[in-house]
């Protein structure tokens, strides 16, 4: 494993296959051979329509795959261990101390039967060994990081007594509750209205200022991303396309796939009468198993008959820019 | 490298699992339906010098008290159970759905009042009902059928007025009622068929339970209705011989068995199925 | 929370008063004598006549309900006429029996399908899973008084460990004497608190939540009993109140194949004797424990998850 | 292909394997083991538990809802003046609470002395007032359900404090025998009257055994009387009557040796029971009989040829080997076997003879056959092979039968209202005396129970039986009885389709266990060998 460490990456992510399947032989591969790292410190985008493989990929970080997946070979290393490797107890600390996670529906991410002081102080002295007075009071410090006013009354209330924005910043609470280097929210606002989500973005943004926590963001929103992120990963049919800062890859996309994303998302201006905006033609992912070439061939405007070919290696088209078309969208 | 755990999922594949359940269960019935045909003894033909004989070349699986043949008797049996069941079943869960939707879509004081009928129903011990209808209209399946009827519709009453609540507000609902659909229509062409669905996963393993219920009471003396006789009925009149005669018995409870393994893989396939496409 | 409860009681009370009319009702429906199956065959008529004035049989049937409620409520029972002793007595010695049993059966049925079900919930989709089910499925199919039969002679005959008959009151002659016919009971119940638990548990294990507790570094255990399973009784609480309603008057195939005199085989013999009173006692009394029944169910709910306390307090 | 193994093969489908080993059938001949452990002396001392069929509900010798499993327990507790020979050696009447009796000649008076030892279970000696005050209560339709059995007695005068002299309206043949019935036991009047009702719950008598707990539902248990006046009995400390209505789990009970004793063993079982080495299974003669009542008000049972066709059609040889595996006996009367009865050489058992059944329903008014019910008890096995099978048999003569079983409650209404066609009324009939009395005047007297419900109706009958019933010397009545009895054959109002024992079944070492002539348990001769 030794050949991949990298002192400035967080999380190392080689060559992943996942897949799924109940039987040894038979296993329908939804990841292929992605690579991927977050520096220290950075927030990195994984952005891509539903079914591109990004949910599978961060909880395969977690080593939290639904039932029935499987990672097939490669590696995850997180600040130098090898967490697939990890024991089952190893795993555990890691989970509790290492990451914090956030998840898409705040509605149904906190269990409903408990209080939230109970829920976050199981949390916290689970992480981190603490008696229960100090959860306590480090719960109410939690929620007014996370801008919940007067903490100490909803620590006894249960989620159903509270609006999605409220539960959303209790479940940041419980994830930053370690003081994790890695925070992971999968799609964390898709669920909230816009005006919620823009004040759980900020809050993100603001953890990672003030504590330096690396932060792995997945939504399916390129505007999301665009506000968000230093860099940026693009996936489609379980492969990365194209990745890089987000200001290359967003000012300047390579990628088919990228640039269809970035054209569909929506702006502030009044568009002109007759205009439509553009979506991405062709089938929807994951009605066929991949077989080879570009996934995207299908539904690219630009397709040609060499995309049969295309083997899906990520070649550099700029500064840390990389893009797996090699014809770079034209 | 990685190493690759896999859990032992041999089963996975549900419509594997409804696939065979249904063969279980079309195996009985059409054991059921041609062996009596095929049968050269008549099931209900008594015998006396030939009771109680072993399972022989003659008799596969032996004769009863009264000399009839076990297995065409119990092929016969199954017929009626499995009609009784299914009858029974199907009652059940119509009235139960249409009385509890009504009350559910009708609402207010109506939904109120017949919402405690209901409960009420529910506390009356069935055994009750099902001794009042065997002592009114006489011991036999079909009274025994019919008690089972009056107690058990309000189960199902119950379950789709708490389906048919939650669907009122849905849009669809309010959709139809937008269109200026007569209320009649919303209710039988769009609510009942969506609220049916839940009911029918109880109902399938309600024919078995049914049928072992039937079983029960004869036990108890009041299903059997000479001279044919449900699954039941054979079981319980060969339990008095069980230490002496077990071939009277054994037959029927096996085919009850396996219908009841196969209803339940067809239950567990259907079940599982329709998760999947939500 | 306590309008709430005092309504409940209140629609109880009116529910009992229902039940009683209907259960009547349905009595009077039924043809035969109960004083000719006291007496027999073997006395003449005018002596079944006349003990037939002095019980008030031959009143008009509204007056008959009319007596009858009243008496219930001032609690008084009157007497059985075919068993020939008060009913207050009679019932009140075939309540012990039935009482252990059923909740002997229904621990041992909670138990082994509960441990089963969430097993199965847990390595859903197994071998083991599978299997689990469809033995359920085969145990719900036994006729349960073949199934006691085959245990008596198992565990009674074979093996000696348990009486195969009969019914010793006290919690140790309970234990003996119902150890046998509550696993007759249990096994039936168990592919029923499976089943549910099963269905429920799965939908819980799939839930966000129990991923948000598994990434928080809970271990599986901790996941499973604090997160998990807490969520997924509730369904299995409101069958199990269910079950306990059919279970008296359930039990009397049980009662009847290892002699236990419990309420079901008196309510059955009760019947067979036309016996109203009796039957009306019986019945009212089941009524209850299924109106309580409920009532602790939803208690129960209410206590394990807030959002059924909102709707109770709110509704 | 035959299994040898009945036991492990019956639950072979659930649990095969593990029963192997309770399949205890000996070998080809079985050891009389009983025979060695009961030769010896007996020994007093030790208890015994019985499972019974039928549930004691009542200790009231005036009301017995509970039938035979009332008058059962009864007769552990109430001595009767005279009784029926508890040994079960003969269908007389032997000595009692009085030690010797005497019958005026013309039948009017009956002198009774009550013995020196007749005493209480609680230590007070049987008084002439107790016999008063108790035959009192059993002939007071107002107390007593029994009272029709009290016919003819009028009063009773206390001669002396150990003599009493019943006084009677009219001579009543039978009479001693309705005296030896345990409803008219004698009772302690002082304790029963300051009781009340209550005294019933727990109730004094002067019998071999006291009550010592009834668990109501579940069981009764005795204990013997130390003033029992018979010092050879009881030699039991103890009995116990454990209610176990179940056919299955009595005989399971009793070879799990969790009783010692069953009552009513199945039919089915009593061969594998008697195969058993550690196990007795004894007959014991009494009147029962399985009573086929034809209702004679409806078309065809009013016309005799079709009710000797429909016994004629039955192949008793057949049912009684078949259903009742041999046990029965073909009957030579319409009622059981009872006291005076002619035997087998003087009145012939009906036999089967389709030819001659065939040419009564030609000679009938309906030479075509006709459609009619039968009802019987339901879940009964043995009851449940019968009506099929006499369903069969007369479907030869062109009858067609509609079987109904039906339960207690309405079968009784039925039989009762005489709406039914054809009916087996009671799972287990037996006469409640061992004389021919009580159910000829059921038949064929006017009045009362209608011809025990068959409305059958035959003033010659009638006249022959009130001259029997009124006729007090046993000679006299002994003359007289077998041509009623021939006569109530011919005219057949009902069917006795077999006369039916009583089997019990007990460990080996029960020893010298007896019941009465009518089938009651006596246990004062009964002891534990080893």
């Amino acid at each position: 494993m030794n050949e991949h460490m990298n002192e400035n990456q967080l999380l190392q992510i080689y060559n992943l296959r996942i897949g799924f399947g109940t039987k040894l032989n038979d296993v329908n591969p939804i990841v292929h051979g992605l690579n991927l790292s977050i520096s220290r410190g950075r927030i990195l985008g994984l952005v891509g329509e539903s079914g591109s493989g990004k949910s599978l990929t961060c909880r395969s970080v977690m080593r939290l795959l639904p039932d029935g997946g499987h990672v097939l070979s490669g590696d995850v290393i997180f600040d130098g261990h090898d967490v697939l490797g990890m024991s089952k107890s190893e795993l555990l600390a890691f989970r509790s101390t290492q990451v914090g996670m956030i998840f898409q529906d705040p509605f149904s991410s906190l269990n409903p039967t408990r209080r939230i002081g109970s829920q976050m102080i199981e949390a916290l002295r689970t992480a981190l060994s603490l008696s229960k007075k100090d959860a306590q009071l480090r719960a109410l410090s939690l929620l007014e990081q996370v801008d919940i006013s007067n903490p100490s009354a909803k620590l006894r209330m249960y989620p159903n007594e509270l609006s999605g924005g409220m539960r959303q910043r209790v479940m940041l609470a419980i994830a930053l509750g370690a003081r994790p280097s890695l925070l992971i929210a999968d799609e964390p606002t898709t669920a909230l209205d816009t005006t919620t989500q823009a004040q759980i973005l900020s809050l993100l943004r603001r953890v990672r200022d003030d504590d330096g926590t690396s932060i792995l963001l997945v939504s399916h929103d390129f505007g999301v991303i665009a506000e968000m992120c230093d860099d940026v990963a693009v996936m489609y049919g379980g492969f990365i396309v194209e990745s890089g800062p987000i200001e290359e890859v967003y000012l300047r996309p390579r990628h088919p796939y990228t640039q269809a994303l970035i054209a569909s998302v929506p702006t502030l201006a009044i568009p002109e009468r007759g205009y439509r905006r553009p979506t991405i033609p062709g089938p929807p992912l994951g009605t066929l198993p991949y077989t080879s070439g570009c996934p995207f061939a299908s539904r690219c405007t630009f397709s040609r008959a060499e995309c049969e070919d295309v083997s899906m290696t990520l070649l550099p088209v700029g500064p840390s820019h990389t893009s797996a078309c090699p014809f770079g969208g034209e | 490298m990685v190493d690759v755990k896999f859990r032992s999922r041999v089963v996975a594949n549900w419509s594997t699992q409804t696939r065979v359940g249904a063969c279980i269960v079309g195996a009985v019935i059409a054991a059921a339906l041609i062996g009596p045909i095929l049968s050269p003894w008549d099931p209900n033909a008594p015998d006396v010098l030939a009771s109680l004989e072993h399972p022989s070349f003659a008799h596969w699986m032996g004769t009863d008290s009264a000399g009839r043949d076990v297995l065409t008797r119990t092929l016969v049996g199954t017929q009626i159970s499995l009609l009784a069941g299914v009858l029974i079943t199907i009652a059940t869960v119509t009235i139960g759905t249409i009385v509890g939707s009504l009350v559910a879509y009708a609402g207010g004081w109506v939904d109120a009042f017949l919402s405690r009928v209901v409960d009420t129903a529910i506390a009356i011990p069935f055994i009750v009902v099902v001794l009042a209808t065997v002592a009114i209209l006489g011991v036999g399946t079909v009274s025994v059928g019919l008690g089972m009827v009056l107690v058990g519709w309000a189960v199902y009453a119950r379950l789709a007025r708490a389906e048919v609540l939650s669907l009122r507000e849905h849009e669809f609902i309010m959709a139809t009622k937008s269109l200026g659909y007569s209320p009649a229509r919303i209710l039988f062409r769009h609510v009942i068929p969506n609220v049916i669905r839940p009911s029918l996963t109880f109902a399938t393993m309600d024919v078995v339970a049914a049928m072992v219920l039937l079983a029960a009471m004869s036990y108890l003396g009041f299903g059997t209705q000479p001279p044919v006789a449900d699954l039941g009925s054979i079981i319980a009149g060969g339990q008095p011989f069980l230490l002496t005669a077990w071939w009277i018995s054994t037959l029927p409870a096996v085919v009850l068995i396996a219908l009841g393994v196969g209803v339940g893989m067809i239950d567990d396939g259907f079940s599982t199925g329709r998760k999947g496409k939500r | 929370m306590l309008t709430y409860l005092f309504r409940r009681l209140l629609l109880s009370v009116a529910q009992l008063l229902g039940l009683a009319i209907v259960v009547f009702l349905i009595l009077q429906a039924v043809p035969g004598d109960p004083v000719r199956i006291m007496l027999g065959e073997r006395v003449p008529a005018e002596l079944v006549e006349t003990v037939r004035e002095r019980l008030g049989l031959n009143e008009p049937m509204l007056t008959q309900l009319w007596m009858y409620l009243t008496r219930f409520a001032t609690g008084d029972l009157g007497d059985s006429v075919t068993f020939g002793q008060s009913i207050q007595t009679l019932v009140a010695s075939r309540i012990e029996p039935s009482a252990y049993l059923i909740t002997y059966g229904l621990i041992l049925a909670i138990i082994f399908g509960g441990v089963l079900g969430v097993f199965a919930a847990i390595r859903s989709g197994t071998v083991a899973d599978f299997t689990i089910r469809i033995l359920a499925t085969a145990l719900l199919a036994m006729p349960a008084f073949w199934v006691g039969l085959v245990l008596a002679l198992v565990f009674g005959i074979a093996w000696g460990l348990f009486p195969v008959s009969g019914y010793q009151p006290g919690l140790v002659g309970a234990f003996r004497t119902l150890t046998l016919p509550a696993i007759a009971i249990a096994l039936s119940l168990v592919a029923v608190v499976l089943r549910t638990l099963r269905s429920s548990m799965k939908r819980v294990l799939d839930s966000e939540y129990v991923e948000a507790a598994r990434a928080r570094g809970y271990s599986e255990g901790r996941v499973l009993a604090r997160h998990a399973l807490r969520n997924a009784v509730t369904p299995t609480i409101s069958i199990v109140a269910v079950v306990v309603g059919f279970l008296i008057g359930g039990t009397a195939v049980i009662e009847q194949v290892f002699s236990i005199p419990g309420l079901g085989s008196l309510l059955v013999q009760a019947v067979e004797r036309r016996d109203y009173p009796v039957v009306q006692a019986i019945a009212l009394l089941a009524g209850a424990v299924v109106i309580a029944a409920g009532l602790v169910a939803d208690l129960l709910q209410a206590a394990l998850d807030p959002r059924v306390r909102n709707t109770i307090s709110n509704g | 292909m035959k299994f040898r193994s009945p036991i492990s093969i019956a639950a072979g489908v659930a649990l095969a394997v593990s029963l192997v080993g309770c399949s205890t059938a000996g070998g080809p001949t079985k050891p009389d083991a009983s025979e060695g452990l009961c030769t010896s002396t007996p020994v007093a001392g030790g208890s015994i538990t019985v499972a019974k069929q039928t549930e004691t509900l009542s200790l009231s010798p005036y009301s017995t809802p509970g039938g035979f499993g009332d008058t059962e327990a009864l007769n552990m507790i109430f001595e009767t003046l005279i009784r029926m020979d508890p040994t079960g050696n003969s269908q007389d009447l032997v000595s009692g609470v009085a030690d010797t009796w005497s019958t005026s000649a013309d039948g009017l008076a009956y002198t009774f002395h009550i013995r020196d030892g007749a005493t209480f279970s609680n230590g007070r000696h049987v008084m002439a007032d107790d016999v008063k005050y108790s035959l009192d209560s059993w002939s007071d339709p107002d107390v007593s359900q029994w009272a029709s059995f009290a016919r003819g007695y009028d009063s009773t005068t206390v001669v002396d404090d150990s003599t009493v002299k019943i006084n009677m309206t009219e001579p009543i043949g039978g009479f001693l025998y309705s005296l030896a019935m345990v409803s008219a036991g004698i009772l302690p009047q002082e304790e029963a009257k300051a009781a009340g009702d209550s005294f019933f719950d727990s109730p004094i008598g002067s019998g071999p055994f006291a009550v010592d707990k009834w668990v109501k539902g579940s069981s009764i248990s005795f204990v013997k009387n130390d003033w029992y006046w018979d010092t050879s009995g009881p030699l039991l400390d103890s009995v116990e009557f454990r209610f176990v209505s179940d056919d299955n789990n009595r005989t399971l009970a009793l070879r799990s040796g969790d009783v010692q004793m069953v009552d009513n063993v199945p039919w089915s079982q009593v061969k594998t029971l008697q195969s058993e080495a550690s196990l007795t299974i004894e007959e014991f003669a009494i009147p029962s009989w399985i009573l086929l009542s034809l209702n004679n008000q409806k078309g065809p049972f009013a016309d005799q040829n079709v009710r000797q066709a429909l016994s004629l059609a039955i192949d008793r040889e057949g049912v009684n080997e078949k259903i009742y595996f041999g046990m029965g006996e073909a009957p030579n009367s319409i009622l059981p076997r009872l006291r005076l009865d002619a035997d087998a050489s003087t009145i012939a058992p009906t036999a089967f003879d389709l030819n001659k059944a065939k040419e009564l329903i030609a000679a009938s008014k309906y030479p075509n056959g006709f459609e009619a019910t039968l009802e019987y008890p339901s879940g009964n096995a043995a009851f449940d092979s019968l009506a099929v099978v006499l369903q069969a048999y007369w479907a030869e003569l062109g009858v067609t039968i509609e079987l109904l079983p039906e339960d207690q409650g309405t079968l009784s209404k039925n039989f009762t209202g005489g709406t039914y066609d054809i009916m087996l009324p009671y799972s287990f009939a037996a006469s409640d005396v061992p004389v021919p009395d009580e159910f000829a005047e059921f038949y064929a007297v006017q009045g009362g129970t209608n011809g025990f419900f068959t409305w059958w109706n035959d003033p010659e009958i009638e006249a022959l039986v009130l001259d029997f019933t009124g006729t007090v010397g046993d000679e006299e009545r002994a003359a007289k009885w077998p041509a009623i009895q021939a006569a109530m054959l011919e005219a057949q109002p009902a069917i006795n389709v077999l006369n039916l024992p009583l089997v019990n079944g007990h460990l080996n070492n029960v020893c010298g266990f007896s019941t009465n002539p009518i089938g009651q348990s006596t246990f004062t001769t009964t002891w534990i060998a080893g």
